[in-house]
């Protein structure tokens, strides 16, 4: 063990943690904090397995983009504070169950396989070769992909402007000059008005 | 030029020399920690005397002078009165929250410091995607605030936050878009490389008018992604008494104060050494005398030079302008600044690929 | 750096894909539902970094994987939040068997 | 030495002797820590007021603030906005029936140390409308307890300052304000 | 436009109305029954007395007077209207409709005399605290405690 | 130092912060009253909870910027090379920002980008 | 065109935004203009202007003596009693029985400095004083007496 | 013990947010109950009182004297010119006649008032807004004029200058040089005002199409001064009812029609200008004579009722005083400007953010003793 593994498993349990808060919170605003540095943890993950281009997509697009998205969207249906009912006992236990038995069972498919337990100590991701690769029109290049990519952005922005935009309010119309324009009918003779009014219970405001 | 590689190289080998390799490592970092702290707390104490100078004397006023020589230790006495304050923490407050949020506002501006080149050779992490390193971080800075105003279980705090999450998130894309002009210059992501690039002339002398379209745009972006007036919505003081961070007393008080102060510190250093060369000394052309004076100059004072200079502009925007409305801010974002600065991008590209800057 | 098995970086990402799944059976709100899909995405990419990392240091198709899943699950958690949204302005409620019950 | 207790004696000897309804005061008194000079000085030269005037001598304090008295000389300028933030509350102008709770609810909710400076006849006692009228507070020391007073309507902003300076020597000698009225220390 | 013809018109639909020329403006004197719909008639054609710039009371120890005084934009002519209202249950109708700076000043009216109005929209206290006990601008009104004599 | 000095730096800041906060513990004790721990609004007890829901237009401009987020991700590889690549590398980024640039035409036609 | 407006647009606004910047950059090179007067330090130099009212005094003369009658019309003329006339018989040579005054009680914390008292006083006996650094600790301090003790009135005062 | 009814919002996304008594932005204790869907203001409703000094009641019990003195701490920034009004009305009941040097004295004290007045307003307005450093150079003018003030009068803010029959004091002898000192130096720093402020692009869309007022409207809401002359309501008590010598000086009313809180800040800013042009036309002929008529000592006024009106820097200020002939009024009632204008908050500030509300409100010019009283 030297300092780069106690590191990682710092991390890992500082992730896992945070993870399984994140689905365990009963207040949802704290539960998207817990999924939030669990993501940072996998971030540092990345700077600790040196793909530091990972990583950094990894804080941008989910920590400072998804969550907080997701955060305004808990501001805006939730009550946020109140406490989200709790499942019931039954399925949770089944939940877990069925999660620590997929757990154990894929854990162990992953330790029969055999996976060679070295890696490369000269890997490093340089935004170079990446930036490269993307763009290039080669076999390797990902050229297509990249410009997909702007395809898929584009119809989910149409998406989301369809779906979510608010259609416009139909607003009454506030009608400015309404005491001008209200024909005000003036009775025969003031004095019948007044009899007429006087005749009426009284309805006082409650003082 | 001078290089601290020297300093920090004789260092390394007295100590690999003496210590076993992890105690190498834990001296370095009690080191760093010391330095950062260090770094920290002076910089929060200038930056705030400076504001506050820089504030009386465009208010034709004198500004704190009571306290040492032209008032340069009011700025301890109030941090030192914050910290003695009381630590407020609301009952109806998340109170677990409520108090992480100014740690996560703290690291967040620590960790922002790491590839910043203070000096020819002083840098803590060179890494290798520098940049986008710190725009990433920087974009965590806007968690901090939402945690801040909704734990508050304060109205205000959280209409602060909403809106400072608005609009930093917003004023990320320009900005990033604005490095990126430098990027598509330099051709890397890395600090050390920007400035060597850097060598011959700023990039924003050499990059003609995009490149000025780019550092105006970046200007105006760092400003609003500091929470800086024109763009201080988050606490606006007229509309949110104290905005985000209405609820909090005492030291975790102090420290939204602070950091904010290092965020203007860091996204100037970012725009000082992408626009104007680092630490890098100001050259011409061939003039080699001139080049030669100026080298003597240490390049720490340069770098410095320049970061406050962009901080004193920073400054000098907030006591001029008013506030905007949260509406227009966004408006000014999305309909002229993300516009422009696709644009102008496209422009640098050209002008970087037919090597038509100098 | 190399010290740390292989195993040892999956067993975390499959941890943390299980705490989806746990996530995604027990809650009913489709925000937090969309939270622990998040998670399960992530684990998804610590395997292919560690993949590429440890098998096939050479080679970048794991990264390439690992940023086009990142972007899909940025277009798939916008357009999520729109709909949840939108379902919130007409049914006053997020709550997946609201939403299912209501056939909208 | 109990200092709620105290104030609320205070309050009662202020009851004979002034009239007017006074709102008792609960907590109150700064609990002065260890009495450090460094720590005193800190407080005493970092004053931030909280943005409270109901009147016209708010008038006279923005004057204070304004670029010809200046008290941002003495690092008063942070004026906060948000209690919590705030280490003294000026009390500039009236208080009347319907602003005492308020008052006090601020004062209540400022972060230790705090303290309060009546500005003008009115928040001393009522000033111009101690007579006669059935809304007006006698006095700001009703309602929270106060450290320093400075009379006038308005004071000028020069002896805004005196009383700022006041406070400070107040803060720097370390006592409380119980201490301090029974020996008046001279600046 | 004429005293004499305001005196006309009104008294025409309200014969039981008194005139009074003596002080600066012209006055009329009215019962408060009759307040409203003399006030329908002075905002509408012909003299559009449609700005009502002070609305107070008076409390005469027997009575009190509501005191309207109104001017007209387009004739620049002032009227006071006095419309007396009894002391022990005052009522008056409002006229928050007509004027709309009514509303704000009839609550005024109500927070300090106690004189209620008839269909006010939110007739409630405007500028003391609600559970304040009596009406602090008649003359009886006592408050020991912070109430000095001279 | 390479990526140890981010837990350094974090650590440092940790430091800072929790020294400055538990300084101030130790040295002011603060008096307690009823008020206190009431939320501050100007004053005036708080009567609704503030944990409400929210109706803003905030979160379509975050969807937008998620969006433009992702786009800025891959620009930041291809900005790396550009130059080296070349008119090649300019086209395609071309038509990147020009399908993403549609959307944002649509997003503004449609009034996404006003105020709600 | 739209891309013409939106230029000129923008064009403008920087003017306008250039125009605020270079007025307040002008005021800061410029440290002549700072108008600050620096109180504390410059309290002797500091002349209030001679009609200030800072507060109510009662001048005596070098023989303690003062003008006043103990008439209390200043009392009446006082919007809000600030000044509290204590009046006492003194035998005069003649032996007859004469209204003096016996303290002059001021309550400086209810003192509007309006002025009145001063206008109101047939003998001129008290006065405007310029002083207005009056704070204090203790409210209780700002009752004050105005005539000094043994102080007499002075002769031919009517 | 705190009572204030509050109206607490059943809709979901309704958020119901006080802003004063202590804010920033409210220029004292005002109190608004601001109902918000988002950032869109759905209601705002004034709450009041919360410097409710009971003037009106006090005035009852002090002479006529002595009532004056209470009248300039209603709207203390025009505190000369509501003396100036008190002294009309008590003139107005015992037919004094005023010196033609006091009628000078007070109307230049009137226009200084004025100026003086909408500085603080124009620094504590751009403050509302955000700008911080408009509210120094305001006060550096304005320190100008409390200067010459104190010169003269004897104080700074709360003068008490004007006795009935005339002045207290005649002028001092530095004054008229004083004061064309002052209007030399403020009519290059208007100019300034403008470079900073209302040029200012951000300010133009701060304030342009914000806070709209109707003429109809400001009519039927009883808006005085800046307000509804902003909306194209001719209104200025100067020039409608002439009082002391303002019937012999040149000057406009100053109109706009736009109805929108830059309207409203145009015609103050216009309004400063022409506050300096009477200015000039009266300081250098302030006849010679006395400042002060023969009054009595004591003062009754007739019985009956009278009503004087002034126009402040807020509107017009209406004194009404009922008389039973005593040394005391029977009755006083102050017709406050900000009262009415305040009524309008609600209409103007509905539908737009909180922004909004707050450079509606500082264009209101609310000073809240004179609406409280
Ligand atoms: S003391 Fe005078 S100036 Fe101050 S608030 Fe009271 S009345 Fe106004
Ligand atoms: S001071 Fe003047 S007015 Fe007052 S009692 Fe003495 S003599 Fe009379
Ligand atoms: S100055 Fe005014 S308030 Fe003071 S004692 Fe004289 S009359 Fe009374």
């Amino acid at each position: 063990m030297d300092t780069s593994a106690i590191i990682f498993y710092a991390i890992s349990a500082f992730t896992l943690a945070m993870g399984l808060m994140a689905v365990t919170s009963s207040k949802i605003f704290r539960s998207a904090i817990w999924l939030l540095l669990s993501l940072v943890g996998i971030a540092a993950l990345y700077f600790w397995m040196q793909v530091e281009f990972i990583a950094a997509i990894q804080i941008i697009v989910y920590v400072g983009g998804i969550v907080v998205l997701i955060i305004f969207s808990i501001f805006l249906t939730q009550q946020a504070g109140t406490k989200m009912p709790k499942p019931s006992l039954k399925r949770m236990i089944a939940s877990a169950l069925a999660a620590l038995f997929g757990l154990f069972f894929s854990f162990n498919l992953i330790n029969h396989y055999g996976f060679s337990n070295t890696g490369s100590p000269h890997f490093s991701v340089s935004v170079n070769d990446v930036g490269t690769q993307m763009l290039s029109t080669t076999e390797h290049g990902y050229i297509l992909p990249f410009e997909v990519v702007s395809m898929l952005l584009l119809s989910a922005m149409v998406g989301c402007i369809v779906i979510a935009i608010k259609p416009p309010e139909e607003q009454p119309k506030k009608d400015k000059a309404e005491l001008e324009n209200e024909h005000i009918d003036i009775p025969e003779t003031v004095q019948e008005y007044v009899d007429a009014t006087i005749s009426e219970p009284l309805i006082t405001t409650e003082v | 030029m001078y290089s601290l590689h020297a300093i920090t190289d004789s260092i390394q080998n007295w100590l690999s020399v003496r210590f076993s390799p992890l105690w190498v490592l834990i001296i370095e970092s009690l080191i760093v920690i010391v330095l950062a702290i260090a770094l920290f707390a002076v910089l929060g104490l200038v930056l705030v005397w400076l504001e506050r100078k820089v504030a009386a004397h465009m208010q034709i006023r004198l500004g704190p002078n009571r306290l040492g020589p032209a008032g340069i230790f009011q700025t301890s006495a109030d941090t030192l009165k914050l910290i003695l304050k009381e630590g407020l923490t609301p009952d109806g407050a998340d109170k677990l929250l409520f108090n992480f949020a100014p740690f996560i506002v703290m690291i967040v501006a620590m960790l922002a410091l790491a590839p910043i080149a203070f000096a020819n050779g002083f840098q803590i992490w060179d890494v290798n995607i520098g940049v986008l390193y710190v725009s990433a971080v920087s974009s965590l800075s806007v968690i901090g605030i939402l945690i801040a105003g909704w734990a508050s279980n304060n109205k205000y705090s959280l209409l602060g936050a909403m809106r400072s999450g608005a609009q930093i998130v917003s004023y990320e894309l320009s900005a990033g878009l604005s490095i990126l002009t430098i990027v598509v210059l330099t051709g890397s992501l890395q600090i050390s490389d920007i400035v060597h690039a850097q060598q011959n002339g700023w990039w924003l002398f050499k990059g003609h008018i995009p490149v000025i379209i780019a550092f105006v745009i970046f200007l105006i972006a760092a400003t609003a992604e500091t929470n800086r007036a024109p763009f201080d919505l988050a606490e606006a003081e007229s509309e949110l008494t104290a905005g985000f961070h209405t609820e909090y007393s005492g030291m975790k008080f102090a420290l939204f104060f602070l950091a904010e102060y290092i965020n203007i510190f860091i996204v100037c250093a970012i725009g000082a050494t992408l626009f104007l060369g680092g630490w890098m000394p100001f050259h011409i052309g061939d003039w080699t005398q001139f080049n030669h004076v100026m080298d003597y100059i240490p390049s720490s004072i340069w770098f410095f030079g320049k970061t406050f200079f962009l901080i004193f502009l920073i400054m000098w925007f907030r006591w001029t302008f008013p506030r905007l409305r949260v509406d227009q801010l966004l408006t000014l974002e999305w309909k002229y600044l993300l516009p422009i600065s696709l644009f102008n991008l496209l422009l640098v590209t050209v002008i970087a690929i037919m090597n038509w800057h100098f | 750096m190399s010290t740390v098995p292989l195993t040892h970086i999956l067993f975390v990402s499959t941890a943390l894909f299980f705490t989806g799944m746990y996530g995604l059976f027990t809650r009913r709100n489709m925000i937090t539902i969309l939270m622990s899909v998040e998670l399960i995405l992530n684990s998804v990419n610590i395997n292919f970094v560690a993949f590429n990392k440890y098998l096939y240091p050479q080679k970048m198709e794991g990264i390439f994987f690992t940023i086009f899943i990142i972007t899909i699950a940025a277009a798939e958690a916008a357009v999520a939040i729109a709909i949840v949204i939108n379902l919130y302005r007409t049914h006053k409620s997020i709550d997946v068997d609201d939403a299912t019950e209501m056939k909208w | 030495m109990d200092v709620t207790e105290n104030i609320e004696v205070a309050q009662t000897k202020q009851q004979e002797a002034f009239p007017g309804r006074i709102i008792p005061t609960h907590g109150g008194g700064i609990i002065a820590s260890t009495i450090q000079d460094v720590i005193n000085w800190a407080r005493s030269n970092s004053l931030w007021p909280l943005t409270f005037a109901t009147s016209c001598c708010g008038i006279e304090m923005m004057s204070v603030a304004s670029s010809k008295y200046d008290f941002s000389r003495f690092g008063f300028e942070v004026a906060r906005a948000s209690p919590r933030q705030a280490d003294v509350i000026i009390v500039a102008g009236t208080i009347v029936q319907k602003m005492a709770p308020v008052l006090k609810r601020l004062y209540d909710q400022m972060a230790d140390p705090k303290y309060v400076i009546a500005m003008g006849a009115c928040a001393i006692s009522g000033g111009p409308f101690f007579y006669n009228t059935y809304s007006v507070i006698k006095g700001a020391d009703h309602v929270i307890p106060v450290d320093v007073y400075i009379p006038g309507c308005p004071p000028r902003p020069e002896a805004l300052l005196h009383a700022l300076i006041t406070l400070q020597g107040k803060i720097k000698s370390g006592m409380t304000r119980e201490q301090i009225k029974a020996n008046p220390i001279q600046l | 436009m004429t005293n004499e013809a305001i005196k006309e018109f009104v008294s025409n639909a309200l014969p039981s109305a008194t005139f009074d020329e003596s002080g600066e403006f012209f006055t009329i004197q009215i019962e408060a029954v009759q307040w409203r719909p003399l006030a329908r008639l002075l905002h509408s054609a012909p003299y559009n007395f449609d700005y009502l710039f002070c609305l107070t009371c008076v409390d005469w120890k027997t009575h009190f007077t509501n005191v309207y005084h109104l001017t007209s934009t387009d004739h620049r002519r002032a009227i006071v209207v006095k419309a007396k209202v009894d002391r022990n249950d005052p009522l008056i109708e409002t006229v928050s409709d007509i004027w709309k700076t009514a509303e704000f000043h009839e609550r005024e009216v109500f927070d300090l005399f106690g004189v209620r109005f008839k269909n006010h929209p939110d007739l409630r206290r405007l500028i003391l605290t609600d559970d304040f006990e009596g009406y602090p601008l008649r003359k009886d009104f006592e408050d020991a405690v912070n109430m000095i004599k001279l | 130092m390479g990526p140890f000095s981010l837990i350094v730096l974090t650590i440092a800041a940790v430091a800072f912060s929790a020294g400055g906060i538990m300084a101030g513990k130790l040295f002011t004790k603060g008096s307690k009253n009823a008020h206190k721990g009431q939320p501050y609004e100007c004053g005036i007890p708080t009567q609704t909870s503030p944990w409400h829901q929210f109706n803003v237009g905030y979160y379509l401009f975050a969807l937008l910027f998620l969006i433009f987020d992702v786009e800025m991700v891959f620009m930041y590889p291809w900005a790396v090379v550009v130059k080296k690549m070349g008119m090649t590398a300019l086209f395609e980024i071309i038509i990147f920002i020009f399908i993403l640039f549609m959307g944002f035409l649509y997003a503004h036609k449609k009034g996404a980008l006003k105020w709600m | 065109m739209f891309i013409k407006e939106y230029i000129t647009e923008i064009a403008k606004a920087t003017k306008s935004l250039w125009t605020g910047m270079r007025l307040t950059g002008h005021y800061f090179i410029r440290l002549k203009t700072v108008i600050t007067e620096q109180y504390p330090d410059n309290r002797d130099t500091l002349k209030m202007a001679e009609r200030f009212r800072g507060e109510v005094t009662m001048p005596h003369d070098e023989n303690n003596q003062h003008a006043c009658t103990g008439c209390t019309a200043c009392e009446l003329a006082c919007p809000n009693a600030t000044i509290k006339v204590i009046t006492k018989f003194e035998l005069t040579p003649e032996n007859k029985k004469k209204k003096a005054l016996d303290t002059f009680v001021y309550h400086l914390d209810m003192c509007t400095l309006c002025g009145l008292c001063v206008d109101a006083c047939p003998t001129g006996a008290i006065q405007m004083g310029q002083n207005f650094e009056h704070s204090v600790y203790d409210r209780s301090t700002l009752t004050k007496k105005l005539n000094k003790p043994g102080s007499k009135i002075r002769e031919g005062v009517e | 013990m705190y009572t204030e009814t509050q109206i607490i919002s059943n809709s979901n996304d309704e958020l119901v947010v006080n802003v004063g008594p202590q804010h920033p932005a409210t220029h004292g204790v005002l109190h608004l109950v601001i109902t918000l869907q988002g950032e869109t203001i759905k209601k705002v409703e004034p709450h009041l009182g919360y410097i409710h000094r009971s003037i009106e009641k006090m005035c009852e019990s002090l002479t006529y004297r002595q009532f004056i003195y209470a009248s300039s701490r209603m709207d203390y920034l025009s505190a000369h010119i509501n003396n100036h009004a008190c002294a009309l009305a008590v003139e107005k009941g015992m037919q004094i006649e005023v010196p033609q040097r006091a009628q000078y004295i007070r109307v230049i004290m009137d226009e200084l008032t004025r100026i003086a007045s909408h500085e603080l307003w124009w620094g504590a307005m751009a403050m509302d807004l955000g700008a911080f450093t408009p509210f120094f150079y305001a006060f550096r003018e304005r320190e100008k004029i409390t200067d010459i003030m104190e010169e003269t009068c004897g104080a700074r803010l709360t003068m008490n200058y004007m006795v009935p029959g005339g002045v207290m004091t005649d002028i001092h002898p530095d004054f008229q040089k004083k004061v064309k000192e002052f209007i030399e130096l403020f009519k290059s720093k208007i100019d300034e005002y403008d470079e900073l402020v209302t040029g200012n692009i951000i300010f133009q869309n701060r304030t342009k199409g914000v806070g709209y007022l109707s003429k109809a409207d400001a009519i039927s809401y009883g808006c005085t001064g800046a307000v509804a002359r902003g909306s194209g309501v001719s209104c200025d008590i100067r020039k409608l009812y002439p009082y002391d010598i303002y019937d012999k000086v040149v000057f406009d009313e100053i109109l706009e029609t736009e109805g929108d809180s830059f309207a409203r800040y145009m015609v103050r800013m216009r309004e400063m200008r022409e506050s300096v042009k009477i200015i000039e036309q009266l300081i250098d002929n302030i006849p010679e004579g006395e400042h002060q008529a023969k009054t009595k000592a004591v003062l009754k006024l007739p019985k009956g009722d009278f009503y004087t009106r002034v126009e402040t820097a807020r509107g017009e200020l209406g004194v009404y005083i009922v008389s039973e002939g005593a040394t005391t009024p029977y009755r006083i009632k102050f017709r406050s400007p900000g009262f009415s204008n305040l009524s309008a908050l609600d209409q103007m500030a509905r539908g737009g953010k909180i922004g909004d509300l707050m450079a509606t409100m500082g264009t209101l010019d609310l000073v809240i003793p004179d609406i409280d009283r």
